[in-house]
């Protein structure tokens, strides 16, 4: 297994995605859903960056006396994909707020069942 | 939350900080970590705490639902214009090297700007939204 | 040592996931979710990127998590048990990690420094970014100027957001009785 | 000196006047503001195909840096196309929107309206020019994020619980891209689309992360499309959003999610790579074919008319689909045809319901009865576009299934062409339901002094249904660049 | 010196984050919370030290005031069930119970 060395930090952020994924859609609750959407993302995240580690290498400020830096594209895109997190996060919440307001509840069952009957 | 007095008195004496603190990271961006964006947050922290404990009425007076809507479109507007500059200069859209007799310079400034323009939107939908969510009531 | 924080880091960030699976109430999760997002800005300062951790701890740990919070206080605290069991998730979620895993086969190795990723573009920027803006911090000139246009998107998006928020919560409480039709023109 | 900076001012235009309406603040000066920017940029999107046609390829360098180090933004014949859909719907709906019931349900909002759909199209047609793969990711979301809004003003409640699963929906989709893009930065260290196409067959074939990528971008874009299984969310997005929205949405955004899975199935991976390699044009072909039948079927049984065109859209982009799976130049070229006709067809019959619901307040079919001998112009729009969905020779529909059967034949498949055929007949049934009940039944009684509908909100819809039979008749432009835009996908491999 | 530090801190984290994962009540939890930001604050600037980038203090001291935001939102909600109240003015209450 010793092909696989290097790919153990991807493994585990692969699940932790996973974990992200599964709460977005076994889950009913529609907070609970948008909790994991937070996590399925920030755990992307975390693997673009781990993409961006140079072994040795430090935070791409340059200054002088340090030669070998981590490669600053992923991080420019992670920070504009986190912003985009952001944003999606508060419409969500917001729609969430008013879809209480107008059935009285934010479980995913409860909803389609008022929306049956009527 | 008028009793806790500890609360209001550290809130008073931190705000001016964290606001410090948020033109620090908005200006400092360019040597060390932080830009525009951190600097919103940061600025707009500053006025939640400000608004969880001194309440959101008076933290509305100070920001007005006026100045904050014009912040969103404000900050958009600079980053959009300081791109049109440099088209109007001659150069392609966002490119900043115009801005000054030298391209570094240039570069420099228009980064300048538009991590202002990134700030100002940052910090004003960040509190807007914060408020809207703490003033909402379902009747 | 740097290689072993991380793990550790990302190790507790497993146990984090868990307890935000099985766990139903709400604030609990929501905390949970914002110790997340702090492992997860701790993990990026191990891996040198300091202006995401910057960004991730900002905006996970405070802004989002106040938001969920003020959503909580407009809504409720408990999940209700979940109804059916997840089969279906299970399978989906399953089938993606492993198209993920099987393509991570080929990747180049964690910090691998002469990985195509960091010998295409990377370089250049780095090489360059001191000649021609004369900033030293990469991630903000790559952002602000070679990458400004994505920037620009960035803080569209953001306000985007603004005003979704305002258009959905802001002052709806004069009543939501849509329009009647018009049956014909007023005259 | 502007002309050479259309690229970039097609895109900036939209999303400065939206930051303006957000400034000005005033109803009638948002929507001056926002009209003009539509048609502004539906000029510039004319020009720049004048262009393209003439010159070719079009590269713009965003900030003046050289790709793949900065943003390029390429303009060649299929961008361009996308570029005219969207910004010629955008500029029919927008004086549409002035007077529905939307405007007057958002009230002193209205500028925060035009503002979002502002937005929108920005992010429509900044993802349709950008030669940039995560900039592609930054301007869908845009678009995103602003039809979730635009979808959840709806006056149903439903519209909300709509827009959230759109939300979740689309979120995931997004993902799924953002995880496709980084995987293809891991395998060749670029970001620009021409550029890795370049640098694919130096990661290797094989590569395991390549065909990870591929994967995750076709589920990606399929959730964005409405890709038939994984389509739940459009009909409910479409059913409860207000008129004007479905209108808009309906002929614009599962266009240029379809033109994010040509160009990176075809420019990006390359032909060779996605179909020679990889076996998927045959999956394709079946979903595509289960796309034209299931969903058209549970139209049938519809009792809203707005879900009935819903189902019928995600039945049409099977066809969309079909033509993409058939990896020919004249399947292409019938994909996008019907690209520009469905969006033609879907943005009239959304807009002859709103012109309905504006008079009665609902689009249920038993509402809807004996309305033709009210509301005769609206009906007789109505059948028009019905009749181009049909397909029925001398419309636009006609031209893109004439195309998908001819691409059909040429490979040999006759039975793909009795299918195509068939599924047009379901068609048929759908509409008819609906021509049935407005012509032939009596009105409910509440419902018998309804007059037609104001002109403001004819208008727009006639000027769809005429160019639905306008480019029935002449096609020069509209199958004359599809087929530039097909020569160049093909190409590419 | 600096890697004992960090050990330590890190052992620390993963009692906070049980305490967060176990409860009982939600004070424990919120607690737990306060806590684990405080050791991640430290352990930043601490890896900042090891990594030799001691500017990296900036974080350390924004996760600082985020975390301290942070708590003061979960306590007055809370305290009140909403966020906007200001001082004098009357609390709404919440409902109570089913804290686990």
């Amino acid at each position: 297994m010793a092909d696989f060395e290097g790919l153990y930090n991807y493994w585990i952020v692969i699940v932790l995605a996973m974990a992200g994924l599964y709460i977005v859609i076994a889950r009913g609750n529609l907070i609970k859903k948008l909790v994991g959407l937070n996590i399925f993302q920030a755990s992307v995240f975390v693997l673009y960056i781990s993409f961006s580690k140079v072994s040795g290498g430090t935070a791409p400020i340059l200054e002088k006396g340090i030669d070998v830096y981590s490669n600053p594209l992923p991080h420019v895109l992670i920070l504009t994909a986190i912003v985009v997190g952001v944003a999606t996060t508060a419409l969500g919440l917001a729609l969430v707020v008013r879809i209480r307001k107008e059935y009285g509840t934010i479980e995913e069952d409860d909803i389609h069942s008022q929306d049956e009957s009527m | 939350m008028k009793d806790y007095l500890v609360l209001r008195v550290i809130t008073k004496l931190l705000v001016p900080f964290i606001l410090l603190f948020g033109l620090y990271v908005q200006f400092h961006g360019d040597f060390g970590p932080g830009g525009g964006f951190q600097a919103g947050v940061i600025f707009a922290a500053g006025f939640v705490l400000y608004a969880m404990v001194f309440g959101v009425a008076s933290a509305q007076r100070i920001l007005p639902e006026g100045i904050l809507r014009a912040g969103i479109a404000g900050g958009v507007l600079i980053y959009a214009s300081v791109g049109l500059l440099g088209l109007i200069l001659g150069e392609n859209y966002l490119n900043y090297s115009p801005l000054s007799h030298v391209s570094k310079e240039g570069q420099h400034l228009g980064i300048f700007l538009i991590e202002l323009g990134v700030g100002t939107t940052v910090a004003s939908v960040m509190m807007t939204v914060f408020f809207t969510f703490a003033t909402w009531r379902e009747e | 040592m740097e290689e072993a924080v991380n793990i550790v880091i990302l190790a507790l960030m497993a146990v984090t996931v868990i307890g935000i699976v099985f766990i139903r109430n709400l604030m609990a999760v929501v905390m949970l979710s914002g110790i997340y997002s702090l492992l997860a800005a701790s993990v990026f300062v191990v891996l040198d990127a300091v202006d995401v951790a910057f960004t991730e701890a900002a905006v996970g740990a405070g802004i989002s998590t106040v938001l969920f919070i003020g959503t909580l206080a407009l809504t409720t605290r408990i999940e209700k048990k979940p109804a059916h069991k997840p089969y279906l998730p299970f399978i989906v979620v399953a089938i993606t990690g492993a198209a993920l895993i099987y393509g991570s086969f080929d990747m180049a190795r964690f910090g691998d420094a002469e990985a195509v990723t960091n010998k295409h573009v990377a370089p250049y920027y780095l090489e360059n970014t001191k000649k021609h803006t004369g900033i030293p911090n990469v991630v903000t000139a790559v952002l602000a100027s070679y990458r400004g246009y994505d920037t620009l998107g960035e803080v569209v998006v953001i306000f985007t957001a603004g005003i979704g928020v305002i258009l959905l919560l802001g002052s709806w409480r004069r009543g939501l009785t849509p329009p009647a039709p018009h049956k014909r023109d007023e005259a | 000196m502007l002309k050479a900076h259309l690229p970039a001012l097609v895109i900036i235009i939209p999303m400065t006047c939206a930051a303006l309406c957000v400034l000005l603040r005033r109803k009638d000066w948002a929507f001056t503001v926002a009209l003009l920017a539509t048609w502004a940029s539906f000029a510039g999107s004319c020009l720049l195909l004048v262009r393209v046609i003439n010159e070719g390829v079009i590269s713009y360098e965003m900030g003046g840096w050289p790709p793949p180090f900065g943003i390029e933004l390429r303009v060649d014949a299929l961008n361009v196309y996308l570029l005219i859909i969207v910004s010629g719907i955008g500029s029919v709906v927008a004086p549409y929107a002035r007077n529905s019931l939307l405007l007057e349900y958002v009230e002193d909002r209205a500028y925060l309206f035009y503002s979002a759909y502002l937005l929108c199209l920005c992010g429509l047609m900044g993802v349709s020019i950008t030669g940039d793969a995560f900039n592609l990711f930054v301007f869908l979301e845009i678009s995103s994020l602003s039809s979730y809004v635009l979808i959840a003003l709806g006056f149903d409640r439903r519209a909300l619980t709509a827009a959230y699963q759109y939300l979740v929906m689309g979120t995931i989709g997004a993902t799924f891209i953002v995880i496709a893009i980084g995987l293809l930065y891991q395998a060749t260290g670029s970001l620009n689309m021409v550029d890795i196409s370049k640098r694919l067959p130096e990661a290797g074939y094989d590569n395991t992360t390549v065909i990870a990528a591929f994967a995750f971008l076709v589920v990606g874009a399929g959730l964005k499309i409405a890709l038939f299984p994984l389509h739940q969310w459009l009909p409910n997005a479409y059913t409860h959003a207000p008129s004007t929205v479905s209108a808009f949405l309906a002929a614009t955004a599962t266009k240029v999610s379809v033109y994010i899975l040509l160009r990176f199935v075809f420019t990006v991976f390359g032909v060779r790579f996605s179909f020679e390699i990889l076996p998927t044009a045959t999956p394709f072909l079946i979903l595509a074919i289960l796309a034209m039948f299931l969903p058209s079927i549970v139209a049938c049984f519809q009792k809203n008319v707005k879900r009935v065109l819903a189902y019928s859209s995600v039945a049409q982009i099977g066809y969309m689909i079909l033509g993409l799976g058939l990896v020919s130049v004249a399947g292409l070229t019938a994909s996008i045809v019907h690209l520009f006709n469905h969006a033609l067809m879907k943005g009239a019959l959304f807009l002859v319901l709103g012109c309905i619901f504006y008079r009665i307040g609902s689009c249920h079919i038993d509402r809807m009865a004996g309305i033709a001998r009210q509301m005769p112009w609206t009906m007789a729009a109505f059948v028009g576009g019905g009749l181009s969905l049909i397909g029925i020779p001398l419309t636009a529909g006609f031209i893109s299934k004439w195309y998908l059967i001819l691409a059909v034949l040429e490979k040999g498949w006759w039975y793909l062409a009795v299918l195509i055929v068939t599924s047009s007949l379901i068609a048929i049934i759908y509409l008819w339901r609906v021509i049935e009940a407005a012509y032939f039944r009596e009105p409910p009684d509440d419902l018998k002094e309804v007059s037609e509908a104001p002109l403001n909100l004819l208008v727009p819809a006639w000027i769809l249904v005429l160019a639905n039979f306008y480019f029935g008749i002449d096609t020069s432009i509209s199958v004359g660049v599809a087929e530039i835009a097909a020569k160049a996908l093909m190409g590419a491999g | 010196m600096f890697t004992a530090a960090a050990i330590a801190l890190m052992i620390t984290m993963a009692f906070a984050v049980i305490r967060a994962f176990v409860g009982p009540t939600l004070y424990d939890r919120i607690l737990a919370v306060n806590m684990f930001g405080t050791k991640t604050v430290l352990i930043i600037a601490v890896l900042g030290f090891l990594m030799g980038r001691p500017e990296f203090l900036d974080i350390a001291l924004v996760y600082a005031l985020i975390n301290f935001i942070g708590v003061i939102a979960l306590l007055k909600y809370f305290k009140y069930g909403n966020l906007a109240i200001g001082p004098g003015e009357a609390p709404k209450s919440i409902e109570k119970g089913q804290d686990t």
